[in-house]
């Protein structure tokens, strides 16, 4: 199995959810994030003063999967998120060994 | 006559007293609105006391309560525009002996809310300038006709008189003049902005119910100034005016989270703020008419009539954002006919008798009347003075900078800064530029 | 008597200035809980203002105010019943001209505050429908008379008075029918409905300071209505109390941040917020018969032992969640008291003569009963009270409600909603279903 | 004289209305700290009530608005220290029949905003009990002495009087004595203690904007008290006082956000709020001498001069972190000056004529010398008393308390905890030990 | 190494801190999370607006533990979180090539 | 590639920013936690009562690296975010099967 990892803009989150729905995907977590990256943050002025703001507002969604949908589902979030402006994001995976279901104690494919 | 120094004191205080209803208001609405849209709410709350200030000063006070020569049964003239030798004046014949300028004053608040109250009604995708311009253009053109139609008289027996003060309609502190008036030209507004993106099938919900209580009580507070300062006196009737305003909204208050109780299983806290504000509205036209009891009457039927009332827009389909037609519209309409009701001169010689008292129906038939004329003129003169600044410069905002947010869009400002994590406005980047970029977001 | 509208003004004023009091109290008290309980927190002020207010214009003002027939020395009758026939007149003999509604009116937002006061021993853990009934009964069987006893007199010389106004002992505002009263029956209740989950043991800070903050500015600036209008008048008694409330505020806030600072090592936004209300609470009875230096020194004492006081309810352990108990029970104990050492009759004539003015330990005596009397009857009717509502529909909500957060089960909301994450309102899973089920949450 | 009961309700609620503008200051200026800093801000204003309170009933009343004896000119005497004998005494010779104590009640309030503004200058970084120090002091040595140069008179035709008030130098309601002074001793006071840590580079917004207009709406309301209450009397100059208050605030909001639209693209809700209070700052001194629309006039040119001289403090790079400066000491100068331009007896015989009204640069002089003086005397003596005050036990926290946030290290608090992870104040570890530490916090 | 992250009801955070330190965990990191799965949220009606809401509160746990501990570190997470309840949240393990204490640098299990 | 995740304390953020962003690093993506270690929080009285405070105030920062920086990069966190005082934090690696840059789709050590 694996864990995608999406860093996306936060208006994309409905976008993002209702395509991986459509997939198929049974769960995710979403948790609030600020970032950087190409989109190096910009200058504002506010009351007279500049400054660099560099953090940036972004959602993280994880996604539990089976390792065969994988890059499908990674290309799934990338169509979603995209709005072709600096700032789009990334997704990344991971390995994972184990999953369990808390409810049920069910591991592996079926906890998903 | 000599200025009473004890009417002047309670009038100078009802004048600041209603003053804070409209930053009240600010945070009533804003607390319902979303975190990324509060500042907007608040802004347009804020900007309609710099508008509505500026115009009565200027000429709105003139053109409401100037005699309008031979239009003077349907508006003022520029006698008195700027406010020019006022100063010495008091209250001519009225007998309450107060300086002119707290008349002004006073009634300025009235104008300043009643424009703020509509702005409920386009939470969250209103341009701000062209609210600036609707706020102007709609004092002129709906409230200070209103006003005139309903509370000038030239003092004189037998003189002249706006034609609804004319016609004997009782409408005490404003319940025609400010929320009938506000909530059907809040309708109106709704219908040419059209829904927000998503209502109503997202989740819209208040995002700081302390808020929304803070400005209930707030709200509450500066109310006794709107209804027991319209007496212009410290007398028994502002003490009437007085008693009926914490008895019907006490009644409405639980009326309102009972409805909830039976109907949804939990009495909520934007139950009992909204219901607080149902009955100031419907208490406010018949305050110094009423009987206390006659007062948690009407109360009660204001609260369980406005909390079925704001379930209506999601049948009829118009997205009336913050609840403005069914609590000031309706509230103020079952107020307004209520005193048709519920009148009595045992309470004040200056009312006249409802059907209880014995009075017959000719006193709601009156009532009928300024309702019916007050909902038709303010609808339709809104109706277009909206469409025309939609024509002409855009009353909505783009699609894009509705889901980013107004607030950061329009403001260049977000609500909370509460993090550890300093991030900046939060809003689209500005540009795919891989080197940092100026956003002029100065203030 | 004819009309003063000066007195009729401020009384007016300070009406309202003291129904202020109680959303500001649902702020003191808001943020002072934890964030999934706020709203419950603040629901329990303001239904009180309608359960209190509704009750005040039925039938409470009449048994608080009005002649008894033979139970006059401990409560009055029906006659006032629907403050029937009042709207015309001035308040008879006492010389103030002000109409008797306005008297009523103030005398309303007392019972308010008083039972609202009460709720904040019980944060997190009441069910809603039993602080509704407790609430109304509560008012009924404890205020009513305690406020007969000690205000009700017929205004004749050798004339019928409730026994401690008869007593002599002295409550300008309403240290003993307010604080006190209010204070002890949060003991009571506080026992009747246990610790809170958790309680000593985990940490229950305030969730949102600046609402305390709030909360006390709100409250301080509408005392001064509670305080300055007791005395019916805009006169000399009323400027009097007006200094004495700022100068033992000022003691009282500052004494209490040196105790923490000399025994915590910081001065803390809690203890300051706590301060200023200690010493409200203390100069309540005592602000128009003492000199502003007196004030100041009754200020110290009151901020320096309620300092002390709030710590108690660890040592004893009753969990009186937000310290009525050691702030208006102790603080009212602490300005009854003080007032058998501080009174002269040098600043008022109605007053009487301390210790230290050389009027000897009577007044001191008079006070302790007064105190006394209202601790044993307000302490044991309410534990009976809540005792009585315990068995018949429960006080307290589930564990489970508890620990996911009384907002969320017993409102059905969540106070605030600022991420760009929309959730719902977060209690637990409404049911293990498969698919989509539907709580009803409307509003 | 007798008491007049109308002017005294009127100034009952006018003290307490200033009080509460204290509150206000809190949370317009808190809401402009970050999240870290926002309580300090906060108990700064609420120790500066109970500091300038205590003060003033024990000897600030009296060397303010007492006679001094040789040094009548320049400052009172003890006289009328602890307000002893005070009671029973209606102000003397005015014609306004007010007690004396209620006097001595409103100039209270005026003391402790004053020196509760300046601490907009020092947020984050002023250790708590130095700005205790400093208040103490500061109300002793500058702000008593220049209110009594400005506003002390015996009351007698040629007697005695404060030097600025011999002169015949005009300001209502303190736009010297409140507005310049506090706004020139911030700016010296930011000089002594120094930039924030990170500032200009870092952003340092508004933690909380809803808070900021809070503040604002407060600050506004509390307003007509300080203004039209510097009437002393509920007549024709309240009103004028009052209306003016109205129209100039109005139009200095208005002009700010316009300022800011055309400058900078949006208009900000910050800008809405510092505009609301730039407008009221410059028409203090002036509400009373200039017509309605001189007053809109005024506004106008106080919002746009204030909004670009906060910018000033980056320029010139001294950090006055709320903008004191910018606000309070350029508008108070601007109100001051417009009167020598502006003022016109037309309004108010007590007044004098400007440029405009034909009365020639006469006044204009006489306003710069009352700014002249109170720019001069109060940032000398404030930057000396500030200096010797960081000799004696340093004025400012150490850089790693201020990083990690003054309210968790002074105050051992954090403002908000909203979440579902409950954790601690959230200061550095207390100590590296590998067992549990205690850390006093208590309260 | 492995960390081991779980996704589970926020009231369960006391249980599961207290039955991890009970086995002899030395640390771990909490953060907020929403998220959905078999729970699929549900819809709510509030103020005559009925709508779906799909995204419940979680609290997101991370424990870095030594491999051969993970199997029964998972198992106590699953036994404390566990309410039987749907929306017990996912319970999941990844390899961790490296662990670096911050305050001393050390490396490996001895930074754990 | 791998994904360093470091858990360090809050006001340490700009100072480890900064060291990232001088070794090169094109982005990151940071979050708020709270967790507790050898730091076993603390004991507070507030206003008479005594309690534990056992989570203290994190952040969580995300870096993804080519593998071969990977050490430096923990290297270079370490440094920045220590204090020498408990509670300093954690910094671990795990590995990552593919990243992809939302906004052009590119994949592997070009996403980054
Ligand atoms: N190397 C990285 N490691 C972790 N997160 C990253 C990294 N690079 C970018 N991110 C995250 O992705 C977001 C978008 O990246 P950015 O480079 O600005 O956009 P784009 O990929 O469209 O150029 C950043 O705000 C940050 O949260
Ligand atoms: N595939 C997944 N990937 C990531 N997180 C998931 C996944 N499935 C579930 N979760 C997380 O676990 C939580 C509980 O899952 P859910 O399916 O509702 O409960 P249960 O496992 O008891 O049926 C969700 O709210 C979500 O945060
Ligand atoms: N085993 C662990 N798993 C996950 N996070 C941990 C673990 N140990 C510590 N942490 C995180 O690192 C932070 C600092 O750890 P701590 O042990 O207090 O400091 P130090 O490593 O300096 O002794 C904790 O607050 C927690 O967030």
């Amino acid at each position: 199995m694996k864990l995608i990892t999406a860093v996306i803009k936060p208006f994309k989150l409905d976008e993002v959810k209702a395509a991986l729905e459509t997939f198929g995907v049974k769960g995710l977590t979403v948790s609030e994030a600020s970032g950087f990256g190409r989109q190096k943050g910009h200058t504002e002025v506010y009351r007279g003063a500049e400054y660099k703001v560099d953090l940036v507002p972004k959602l993280r969604i994880e996604v539990l999967v089976e390792s065969e949908d994988a890059d499908d589902i990674i290309d799934v979030i990338v169509k979603a998120a995209r709005t072709d402006k600096i700032g789009d994001g990334k997704v990344w995976a991971v390995p994972v060994d184990a999953v369990v279901r808390v409810r049920t104690g069910e591991t592996g494919p079926d906890a998903l | 006559m000599k200025i009473d120094s004890g009417n002047t004191a309670w009038m100078l205080t009802s004048t600041a007293l209603v003053l804070l209803m409209t930053p009240g208001l600010a945070f009533f609405y804003g607390g319902m609105s979303r975190a990324k849209s509060v500042l907007n709410m608040m802004m347009m709350s804020f900007v309609s006391i710099a508008v509505a200030g500026m115009i009565w000063v200027g000429y709105g006070y003139s053109l409401a309560f100037s005699e309008g020569g031979g239009l003077s049964s349907f508006i003022g003239g520029f006698g008195d525009a700027g406010l020019v030798g006022l100063e010495k004046l008091a209250t001519a014949d009225d007998g309450t002996g107060i300086p002119q300028l707290v008349f002004v004053a006073f009634q300025a608040t009235f104008a300043i809310i009643t424009v703020a109250l509509i702005s409920g009604a386009v939470a969250d995708r209103a341009k701000f300038g062209a609210w600036v311009v609707f706020s102007a253009l709609w004092v002129t053109v709906v409230y200070l006709p209103v006003a005139h139609w309903v509370w000038w008289s030239d003092g004189e027996e037998n003189g002249k008189a706006g034609w609804l003060f004319d016609l004997g309609a009782l409408d005490f502190a404003g319940g025609t003049v400010v929320h009938i008036n506000a909530g059907v030209a809040a309708l109106a507004l709704a219908l040419v902005l059209g829904k927000r993106k998503g209502w109503p099938r997202d989740p819209m919900r208040p995002h700081n119910l302390p808020f929304v209580l803070l400005g209930a009580g707030l709200l509450w507070f500066g109310w006794f100034g709107f209804n027991a300062g319209s007496a212009l006196s410290a007398g028994s009737t502002a003490a009437v005016a007085f008693i009926n305003t914490l008895a019907a909204t006490c009644a409405a208050a639980f009326a309102w989270i009972v409805v909830e109780k039976l109907r949804d299983g939990s009495s909520t806290t934007l139950g009992i703020a909204s219901g607080v504000v149902a009955g100031l509205v419907a208490i406010t036209p018949a305050c110094a008419y009423v009987t206390p009891l006659g007062a948690l009457a009407l109360g009660v039927v204001a609260g369980a009539v406005c909390a079925f009332a704001v379930g209506l827009k999601y049948k009829l389909g118009y997205d009336d954002s913050l609840d403005v037609v069914g609590v000031h519209m309706v509230g103020g309409i079952v107020g307004a006919l209520l005193i048709g009701v519920l009148a009595t001169t045992s309470v004040n010689d200056a009312g006249a008798d409802g059907i209880l008292a014995g009075g017959g129906f000719g006193l709601l038939g009156k009532q009928a009347v300024a309702v019916g004329a007050t909902l038709a003129y303010s609808f339709i003169v809104t109706l277009v003075l909206a469409k025309l600044i939609d024509l002409v410069m855009g009353f909505r905002i783009s699609e894009e900078d509705e889901q980013a947010g107004i607030d950061s869009t329009a403001h260049a400002e977000t609500a909370y800064d509460f993090g550890a994590v300093r991030t900046g406005v939060g809003g689209p980047a500005p540009a795919p530029a891989p080197e940092p970029t100026t956003t002029k977001v100065e203030a």
